[in-house]
């Protein structure tokens, strides 16, 4: 089982999650972050005085599959989050070793 | 609460007397006067009204934010249905012409200008005409019903609530007020309430006080162990204290608008005093509460400042200035005591409103018997002179009467509807709604619904067609068919 | 709206009469009674001043946290340009002696006291110094103004903005306040409006349709499918609320204030009429709602309120209390009605502007040709009773003249005007400015600024010199050198 | 500020001579006058005791989210505070009965109405009775204290903040107002300050800037290089609003009720000039922060506004409407850029009030001498008119005089009292106090409690029991027992 | 040493975080998430129109634990967790390389 | 390549961000969590009733960086992170199979 995570913008979740739902994942965690890279800050200013914004919004996407599934996830993501603006983010994929369903106690790959 | 009009009838009399000695008088009033008291009892009316949403926002302070928008909507309809229900029934139960009990006359108040001081004979002395009798007297209306909102928060089923606040508007707050107000049994003994500790905020905590009876804790407020009570803190003290902010501006209508009438001037020392009273019980109230938590409290502060002003409701017009420093002083003190006491006593009251209004209208009604100045007395022409003064008790037991009456009727009248409601609608949300919020159940959407909302990020909505956003992202005006 | 002045001139006329039966007694109103009606008026100005506050927080709440800083500024900045462009001629265009169609005399209302009456004949019947008449119209221009305002809500430009406020407050509303209010042509024809549900609402809405239509829906409102709406749920039901409590308390001054006098009292009865009114929709939209969504929308709850208030404006000195129940009554459901359809026909209206104060605003000035009673309509002295007092629907056809001749002007007007600023200055902004939102392109800076910059999480700030902050963290005043 | 009677005496006399000719008439105001201005003077007073909801929003808005709860208290408290110590102490101070610099008689106001004209002859002038004048008073006391506020907000110890606020409001405001409304040496000089743009606004400023200079800037605010200026955002613009819109709503209170009288209805003109000022400076200061910024700033376009109303509170009574355009829409650009320069001096003010309240207070108050116009001075009384009419630079002088020996007097007597509470129980929280916020460390609790409290998510509490909770999550009452 | 991640819902968490420190779990960290799965979203309505709500606040659990707490662990979440409806989420284990503690600059199993 | 994960108090973010800036990490991903560990947690008191707070805010800072770097970035954030009082965090170090820029397509150690 892999552990996919995507840093996305927000405005491409609705489709990533569509694509993700046809493709068969069976769930997948979101959260609210905000990342720093290639994508520069800016400016802002409040009474006169400027803020230099380093960190921008961006959504964290986690979902966990099955071996066979990791490379059409990635490319439904890649595919679907692109935008080719800088900021359009990365996705890293590390290995689990085991996963558990709390409702029903199952582990492996019945539980994803 | 009837104010002389002999000093306007003197004053003008003296006055012409020396210019046209030949000239007998009447005692009418002048147009201008009758419309200088018309100008102020609706702006006092306004003033009024306006504490609804001071009700609302302290309210919603004080508790969660999943809640919120439930609260807000009980703050609005139960004014909603105040009005009409006041309109139609109450208003004729509570100054309608009747008997010791309730007023039977008036329905809908569809009398013409001439009728109106027959029908509504209890409200004659006023000059100011009927409909703004009427309106200024609703608004108080709306009050009484607002307060059980508060202490009932978090868990009481909407439909219920828009049940209740009807009967308790149309019903129950009239009927007490024709007692007081309306030419009933306490008015003949000379119950002293100037603008409302008792017909008001005593009838709107007694109601809640049997609603908290019956509905129970909120989830999880109180552990096993006797003393084991856990904050459930609520969500913003500015609302809180914009809520006493906008309290405090309207209580200058509520009491000082309760003379309705302007000729004798005493609406400005009665201003005076009330904000004298919520000085000092917000000071006193958050010392208490720093003496206890050891930090002043914020909700317990704020607190305090309505408790001072409802307990100097009652005695506005009998007291001088350092009487009403007095009675706000203790106010503060007792709030606090009385918010540990009921948490003590397993009786939930997310916003104090038990304390604020039934403890500290008590109390306040209880002190006019106490510190009631003959020459303020005199002039409102209600009671006696307190003990201080007196060094009599007579006073002080007609007010124990009173208020021991009205807790009587109001609790047991309350009890009985709280019990009918629940077994029939049923008055509490089911446990997976308390948990989850009344906004989302009771409402379908929540009170913040951009934040709780699950997919919508708080700076970027979601449902734009994404990909390619960024280079498209060009000055232009969108035309109707690319806005999909 | 002119009222008669006879009353008072016959009640002091009849109490003199009486007293010294040998004088002969001008019909000059009294020194007093001129103070008294300026300060109603005054009061009822300031009422309808915070107005503004009702509409931002009204606005505010009904739309998303990114464009809340933006919403903030226009309401505040609309009544900035409307004090200036109204002072400066809309208060001579509306008041001014001209013609049928505008006014032309009195700019920068430059005139001596003793003059005001020549130069605005058209207001001479009221006693209040030009002063007092000036305030209260110019807060009314501010009304129409923020209309437009939450229409067109989350994609207008600012400075498209600005600019449109001010030729609204300048121009388009004061030419139809002239028809009506100023002894234009239909105001001649007995046109009945008397607080203004066409003059100010009718003005608004129907500019901020033409603004809709220009300005499309905001990105992602509408599928592709003729049904497929989209919520995009607001931010905050406790603004929302707080903006309707604000704008029902304004509301007070906005109809009764429209008496500027208060001789013959019946402003008491103009404000309980409007409160009947707004409590009566609030109800009934409550239930369309739930009907609807089978749960008690809060929104639409809040805003059937607002449409009560809009629809009894016009008739709130003609009507009966229970026609204001019935007015309120029908206004409720067809707020609900008309949000619904509006969406249906893909006209993005975010706070439901055009629903409230256009549909219900036509509404309420047809009803008074239906409902107004002679009694009523002969103490106001404008036009005729209405269909149900009289069986003819004479009135009715004048009150359908009226708002379809303000409908055709305004709505033409404000089409010029949004495509011309389209055309020049643009209109709506870019793609990405709206998806990031109108605070920070707009004005640099979020609205929530703390919640919304990156870089500064709620509890702790940011920039401070940290590594050792622990233990460096002991009680002592800071010098300005190490504060850094 | 002395109305001159004379005029209401004129007109009536008038009136009745050409009614009664063999009658002598007496200057006595009538009842019915006596009754307006009463009514007048006590709605002005409710306004602005609501200015302090406005206060402390605006205040709240432009500071973070970690102090919203010490904000909100400092903003209750102070009034609080003020109401028992000017009442006890400030009144007496500035309008008993005593020499050039301070009044001496009245403690308590404990005066019967017969005596209160001597008690407190510099009040004299005025018809209302003593309690209503007293109000009025007490309600401009807490404005002076709540200036403060903003300026020291985010690092005072509260305690501290409670000190001076007793000693502001019970002392040195009311030396200041002797001094100039409480017939002491600046008002034998014939010094111009109609609403107190000095005595209130200049008082709560040059306090502040005292205050500003001992406690030193909020950690973090600038940086070690001189124009190393950080910005501290606020956390919300919709507060920093709503804050705007209620202080201009009780401005009219502030500056047309500080006439205490109605009878010669310049009170209109005053409201009317008093909105034209603030209306001009906010565009003003858009402006000017839109060619700082390059966008409009939200910030800046509120405090100009406030700016504005500062500017005018002096000359609100002395100056032509197009005047008030003026005085306003210089203000505006002051307020801006003292903004600016402030925070290049390194003097950390994080709401503003030394630019609105001090600098444009004082400019307000110095324009007087410029644009005051002879016909509105005459009808005032007190002192010449402007350079603009007269030439002469007279009454500048005297303003400038004034201006000046305010300040010095504020300023030093105010850095005595910080330096001695600095000494004594401590001016400023300590380092790690201000970095966790003021309101877990000075009242054990978040402004914002659920959002901030540790392990209690927003949409759902936490202490629930809870393995099994779907299952059963039926529809029934909870009884007291498994409420637990 | 592995590290344990815990979708849970909020409900559950003063138990699981109570059960964890009892087992001598050193320390935990948690996070507001929002997830999706076999629990399906619900309809909410605002103004007469609908929206469809996929995803579901929920609380992530991380915790890093030495291998011989890892059963441990995981049943005491389990237990504490589960309602035995739809949503009660997931436990994904993956294995850690090295742990720092901050304060000591100790690593491996003492800095845990 | 290695993921970096450090839970770090949020008054030394901007230290860190800029030490791991000037290392040349080519990004980061925030987010905002609450911590439970050594460092206990506090009451509070709200109407005269004690709260017991066990979490405490801090920050998740996320970083994945080459193999050669992992040894400075972990000495960079306890250097910058450390203020020596009990709550400073904790760095947890695991690998990542795969990475993949997202507007590049690119993957491996490019895309980092
Ligand atoms: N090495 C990294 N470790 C963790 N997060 C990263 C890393 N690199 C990028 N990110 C995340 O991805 C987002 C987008 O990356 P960025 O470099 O701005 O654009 P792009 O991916 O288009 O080059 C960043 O905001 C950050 O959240
Ligand atoms: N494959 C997955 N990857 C990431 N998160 C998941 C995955 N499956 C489930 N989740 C998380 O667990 C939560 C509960 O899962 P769900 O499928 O709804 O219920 P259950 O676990 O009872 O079958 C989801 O809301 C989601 O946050
Ligand atoms: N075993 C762990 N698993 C996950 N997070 C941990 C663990 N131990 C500590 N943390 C996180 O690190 C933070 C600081 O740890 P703590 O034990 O309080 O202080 P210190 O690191 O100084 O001993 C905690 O608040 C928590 O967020």
């Amino acid at each position: 089982m892999k552990q996919v995570r995507a840093i996305i913008r927000h405005e491409v979740l609705e489709p990533v999650r569509n694509a993700l739902e046809k493709l068969g994942v069976p769930g997948m965690t979101i959260t609210e972050v905000k990342g720093f890279g290639h994508q520069r800050g800016h400016t802002e200013t409040y009474r006169g005085a400027q803020i230099q914004i380093h960190f921008r919004p961006k959504i964290e996407l986690l979902t966990i599959v099955d071996d066979d599934l990791l490379n059409s996830v990635v490319e439904a993501i890649t595919t679907n989050a692109r935008t080719g603006a800088v900021g359009d983010g990365k996705i890293f994929v590390t290995s689990v070793e085991e996963v558990y369903r709390i409702r029903t106690g199952e582990s492996g790959n019945k539980a994803i | 609460m009837k104010i002389r009009k002999y000093f306007v009838a003197i004053v003008m009399f003296c006055t012409f007397l020396g210019l046209f000695p030949n000239v007998a008088f009447s005692a009418e009033p002048s147009v201008e006067i009758i419309a200088i008291d018309t100008v102020w009892t609706m702006i006092a009316a306004f003033l009024v009204f306006f504490m609804q949403a001071g009700f609302s926002f302290l309210e919603a302070g004080l508790t969660r934010a999943k809640n919120v928008g439930n609260i807000m909507m009980k703050n609005a309809l139960d004014f909603g249905i105040a009005s009409i229900s006041y309109w139609a029934i109450g208003f004729a139960i509570m100054f309608g012409t009747g008997n010791a009990l309730f007023g039977m006359s008036g329905w809908f108040v569809n009398v013409s200008a001439s009728q109106a001081d027959k029908v509504f004979s209890s409200l004659a002395w006023s000059n100011v005409p009927i409909m703004a009798k009427l309106l200024f007297q609703l608004v108080f209306a709306g009050v009484a019903a607002t307060i059980v909102s508060g202490a009932m928060a978090e868990r009481t089923k909407f439909h219920a609530y828009l049940i209740y606040s009807a009967v308790i508007t149309g019903v129950i707050y009239p009927v007490v007020g024709h007692w007081i107000w309306g030419g009933g049994w306490l008015s003949a003994l000379g119950f002293q309430d100037f603008a409302g500790s008792t017909v008001v905020h005593g009838v709107g905590a007694w109601a809640a006080l049997a609603g908290v009876l019956i509905i129970g804790p909120r989830l999880g407020k109180y552990g096993k162990a006797r003393g084991d009570v856990r904050a459930i803190p609520g969500h913003s003290m500015p609302m809180v204290m914009l809520g006493v902010f906008i309290l405090w501006f309207g209580w200058f209508g509520f009491n000082a608008g309760s003379t309705m009438s302007v000729s004798d001037l005493s609406f400005a020392k009665i201003a005076l005093v009330t904000n004298l009273a919520g000085a000092a019980a917000m000071l006193t109230g958050m010392i208490a509460s720093w003496l206890r938590s050891r930090k002043p409290d914020v909700t317990l502060t704020a607190g305090s400042a309505i408790a001072g002003l409802v307990a100097i409701t009652a005695p506005s017009a009998f007291v001088e200035p350092w009487a009403a420093v007095v009675i706000g002083g203790f106010a503060g003190v007792i709030y606090v005591s009385a918010v540990v006491l009921l948490d003590y006593l397993r009786l939930d009251d997310p916003v104090g409103a038990i304390p604020a209004h039934g403890i500290c209208g008590l109390f306040g009604t209880l002190s006019v018997g106490l510190l009631a100045s003959p020459r303020l007395v005199e002039s409102v022409g209600v009671g006696k002179a307190g003990f201080f003064y007196t060094g009599s008790f007579d006073q002080f037991m007609i007010q124990l009467v009173g208020v021991a009456a009205v807790f009587a009727f109001v609790f047991i009248a309350s009890l009985v509807l709280f019990v009918t409601i629940n077994a029939t609608v049923g008055l509490r949300v089911s446990r997976e709604e308390e948990i989850h919020g009344l906004d989302i159940h009771e409402h379908g959407m929540w009170g913040y619904p951009e934040q709780f909302v699950g997919e919508l990020p708080q700076q970027i909505a979601a449902h734009y067609p994404p990909p390619g956003i960024a280079k498209q992202a060009t000055k232009r005006i969108i035309s109707k068919e690319e806005a999909v």
